[in-house]
């Protein structure tokens, strides 16, 4: 069919970057941990209970991160109709989701020993919980169509005007917290970080990073594959 | 009626063309490589088993559907340069009748008639059978009557390319031979009709094109 | 009259026939805010100090409620096919939809807020905020909205879906019409927030139109 | 398979296939919850003592907004008319889809309750009120909003006048359901308030199948 | 076909009659006085002109609508006395299909007929030439097609009498003539058909009723 002729080409690459992906995201994310757990220094305020940054922080990145891929190509997909892009955008959603996932669920374990509590409204967590909102929206927009490709299509359009809203919703709570909570005492604290902390924490991040393009690539090779399948079986149930 | 004659010997001077076109719909090709062309005062019979693409092929006339390839033309400009001057032109009765149960039948064509800048809608109500409707509801109309009503908008404002997907559905025969006459009456102005039917129609000169004809083939759509 | 208006008057009619729309709106606004009281109970310091909040949840949410047939009725019946062949370009067709849908919620919201605020023992300083503040607020959501309905379109359990991507959206104005109503209690002077709702108005009316309308021609196709 | 579970089945599936119904039902609860620190503001204090009546009037507007489609849906396409042609009688049939009907969205909304009391810091010793209320409360829910449903079948703007009606009839279960929770965090225990709720259920799983039927039957007519 | 036989010369062991029926739709009275009788084996087909009360009447005869005036019976039986009898030896099927886009051709059918004690699906299927859609979900399924699995739910499970509203709407003349197949075949077995339709059709021995004889005078309605 048309729409699967470049694909075709995604396919082929994909598949010979996909091993690299994998093995580089296994190496950094061991060696990463490695130094998180046992090399870098426990903090001398917050203890053990540190090391939980390691895997907060790089979570924290690509939830935002993710956001900003799944809009862009949600702009490549609308403007110039590109069959990959509207699966990237889609694929990327639930990854992303679940970055923010694990930022906001790491964030709670961080802060019951920190804060003695799991759950503030502090204007950056509250705006973090805002982006798994429409995360879970556009993943609910996508799959409530009985035809795929107009999930597609209005999930492009959400991505788009979300990602118009995202600093106006960052910037209305930021304003609202300092409204209702001047001075707060729980402010995520920004230690200056020695560099036996800051190491682990970059590989850590460009160990996620590539987590998820390796996740990413297997998604969207999957998708593809569903999709070609799918459209054979539907080729058959006309010909009969 | 003459069996795809657009294809062998075209018209001289055709209005409403279309060449090569194909149509997905889901994730399916549903026809592929299809001509058509139809002339100033020209009808277009759609035939083909259930299923074969009719409404398809109509929406994409229409505009609705984006053809997956191939190029609509009218008087030779293609469609995509001016969607809106298409729409301007064209009058399309799909299977849903868009009525109120709320407005009154006068009411209703009325919208309808303004909103493409107006027109007679008593008139129009009576060349179909419902002068004496015209007051009422929409929710108290029969299915043919209801029906008769959304036909009664493709008198009520001119525009010279009609696109009707089984307009004969639930009409008796007083109704058909209503439409008969308004569809004659279009194309002696000069209008354009395609219509889809299973049932056999009095459109004298109209060509007919059969959809079962452009089933694509597997392994060519590709 | 031009088609633009005749789509309005057309969409005000129908909510004057089907019984009352704005009624209900508003019934369905002063019913939820009554429940709260009996939520977390009758003490008039509490319910002073939530009213701001829990008047712009209610409205939020009441606005939300309304807006789900806001295209739905027209998609199911043929009539959004039909009005998408009209030569009247879409945008403006939303636009026209995203007034008459004010006219009949967000109006009568704003008209009936202040007695709300009187049953919720609000402070008398936050009254004139409340009432510019919904003014300038009701119709974000009304435009916002639209967005929303138009995306959910023909998708499952539309109702749930479309709370579920607009309620997000929804946060700014929330946050500024409270705003706007605890600085002029506290004294500070509601104008930054009112302006920062006008500038939210003005964008959403630049914006909304073509991101419906895109939606909507893709539900259509 | 009898004709009962059948048309359970049949519903359960319809909710699996459309996209994570539960879910969405769930999404709505936790966003409106999220809501409300946006409005009332973020201090622990103030939200702990409000906790209990937010989260219970929230999982009342949840049911609701899922409600609407209960019979809408079948009822548009023909299904309703061809369901009440059947030879099993219509009551039983409400009461198999109200069983559906709380399968995918109370029984989610009573197990992520206790999430959302964490995020408005409730106090721990209400959790096992809050669940069990939630437990015998939500099947009320969806049995008293089965009634409001079939009478609003065919309204225009059903979802605003489902409001209307099912809301006032709601109120006993927030309250009772409220009540259990203050008592057990006031140390008196919640049971007296349980008990009454157990006794709502039992009247309204008796009543609501016949009125419903009566009422579905009018709107086919 | 012959006309009104029944209030002339009624046959002598009628299964299905009514007698003295009126009905009102909203407000308005659409016919009175209508007597009719199907026997065993027997078929009625209702005609008129649009709006003549052919869907009320089948809607009467169902049991949807109460009639306004008249009784209903069944062997000699009054309805009224056991409408979940009644409700289980009819099929109708009206204008709607009654079809979920999300369930596939087969479950749909299959829920149908577990309804009413369960039927061979498969076999439902390939008489109305589905068979190859039946994996697929009613949503990719054309006008025609949808009309075809609404109508295979009379053969998946057996029931005496057949209710059938314009049956024929958007089928291509391949899936007509099955519907008659399974009509005939239906009617060998004893059944009763009363079907509404506005084209001719093929039914041997079948009574017609024509609704524009029993439209109520203005004043004697009240
Ligand atoms: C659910 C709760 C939490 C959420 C949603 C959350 C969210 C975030 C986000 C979005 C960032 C990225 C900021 C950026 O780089 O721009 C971040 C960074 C960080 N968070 Fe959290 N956080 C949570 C709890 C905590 C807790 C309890 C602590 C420790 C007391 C903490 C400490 C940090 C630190 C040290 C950083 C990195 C420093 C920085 O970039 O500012 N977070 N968090
Ligand atoms: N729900 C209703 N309320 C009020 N009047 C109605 C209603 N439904 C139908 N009518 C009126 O009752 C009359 C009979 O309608 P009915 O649908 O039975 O006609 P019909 O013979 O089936 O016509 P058609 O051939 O157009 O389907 C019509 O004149 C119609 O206007
Ligand atoms: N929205 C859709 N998604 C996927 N497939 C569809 C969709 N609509 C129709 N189809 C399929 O496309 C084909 C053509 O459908 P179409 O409605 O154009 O047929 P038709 O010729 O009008 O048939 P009928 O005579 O039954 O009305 C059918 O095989 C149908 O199954
Ligand atoms: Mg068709
Ligand atoms: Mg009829």
């Amino acid at each position: 069919m048309f729409r699967f002729a470049n694909p075709n080409r995604f396919m082929n690459w994909s598949g010979k970057l996909l091993p690299w992906c994998a093995a580089a995201t296994a190496i950094l994310l061991i060696v990463g941990t490695y130094l998180a757990l046992f090399v870098a220094p426990p903090d001398y305020q917050q203890g053990e209970a540190v090391r939980i940054m390691y895997v907060h922080v790089p979570a924290a990145w690509m939830a935002s991160f993710v956001y900003g891929v799944m809009a862009a190509s949600s702009a490549v997909a609308l403007i110039w109709r590109h069959p990959v892009a509207d699966i990237a955008a889609q694929q990327s959603a639930p990854l992303g989701a679940g970055f923010t996932l694990l930022c906001l669920v790491s964030g709670s374990l961080w802060g019951e020993p920190m804060w003695g509590t799991w759950w503030v409204w502090d204007a950056r967590l509250t705006s973090v919980l805002v982006l798994f909102f429409l995360y879970l929206g556009y993943i609910a927009l996508v799959n409530a169509f009985d035809e795929p490709t107009r999930g597609a299509r209005a999930g492009a359009i959400l991505a788009l005007v979300g990602v118009v809203n995202l600093p106006i919703i960052k910037f209305s709570v930021d304003w609202w917290n300092t409204l209702h909570q001047p001075a707060s005492v729980f402010r995520i604290g920004a230690p200056t970080i020695a560099a036996s902390m800051l190491w682990p924490l970059l590989i850590m991040a460009v160990g996620f990073t590539l987590f998820y393009v390796t996740l990413l690539l297997v998604r969207m090779r999957s998708a593809l594959m569903a999709a070609k399948l799918r459209a054979l079986r539907l080729q058959e149930f006309q010909a009969a | 009626m003459i069996r795809r004659p657009m294809s062998d010997n075209p018209p001289s001077s055709p209005d409403f063309t279309g060449t090569g076109l194909a149509c997905r719909r889901g994730e399916r090709l549903v026809f592929a490589g299809l001509d058509f062309a139809v002339p100033a005062s020209g009808a277009l019979v759609l035939v083909g088993p259930n299923g074969s693409g009719k409404s398809s092929l109509l929406r994409v006339m229409a505009g609705l559907t984006p053809p997956e390839a191939g190029r609509l033309a009218w008087d030779g400009v293609a469609l995509k340069e001016d969607p809106q001057a298409h729409r301007a032109r064209l009058h399309f009765i799909g299977h849903s009748d868009a009525l109120k149960p709320v407005l009154s039948a006068a009411e209703m064509l009325g919208f309808w008639a303004g909103m493409r800048g107006g027109g007679d809608v008593a008139a129009a109500l009576a060349r179909f059978g419902l002068s004496a409707a015209a007051p009422f509801p929409c929710r108290y109309l029969s299915a043919g009557q209801r029906r008769r009503l959304a036909l009664a908008r493709l008198v009520a404002s001119p525009a010279p390319l009609w696109l009707l997907d089984e307009p004969t559905t639930g009409l008796d025969t007083e109704a058909t031979a209503q439409l008969m006459a308004a569809i004659a009456a279009h194309r002696r102005d000069g209008g354009c009709v395609v219509l889809s039917t299973h049932a056999p129609l009095d459109l004298p000169g109209a060509a007919s094109l059969s959809l079962a004809d452009f089933r694509p083939r597997r392994g060519l759509a590709a | 009259m031009s088609a633009f208006r005749l789509l309005i008057a057309r969409d005000l009619r129908l909510a004057m026939r089907q019984g009352g729309d704005a009624a209900m709106v508003v019934a369905f606004f002063i019913l939820t805010v009554v429940l709260f009281p009996f939520g977390v109970g009758p003490e008039p310091e509490l319910l002073q100090r939530i009213a701001a909040g829990i008047i712009w949840v209610t409205a939020l949410l009441a606005a939300l409620l309304s807006l789900e047939k806001l295209f739905q009725t027209d998609y199911e019946d043929g009539s959004l096919e039909a009005l998408s062949l009209l030569p009247l370009p879409l945008e403006f067709q939303v636009l026209a939809k995203c007034v008459a849908h004010w006219l009949v919620t967000g109006l009568p919201l704003t008209l009936v807020a202040p007695l709300l605020a009187l049953l919720l023992h609000l402070d008398p300083a936050g009254y004139g905020a409340l009432m510019l503040g919904m003014a300038l607020g009701t119709p974000i959501l009304s435009l916002l909205g639209a967005v929303g309905a138009a995306l959910t379109l023909g998708a499952r359990r539309g109702g749930v879906l479309l709370s579920l991507l607009v309620l997000p959206l929804y946060i700014p104005v929330l946050i500024f019409g409270v705003a706007a109503i605890e600085a002029s209690i506290g004294g500070f002077g509601a104008r930054p927030h009112l302006l920062i709702l006008t500038a939210l108005l003005v964008l959403a009316s630049g914006l909304v139109p073509f991101a419906a309308a895109a939606a909507l021609r893709q539900a259509l196709e």
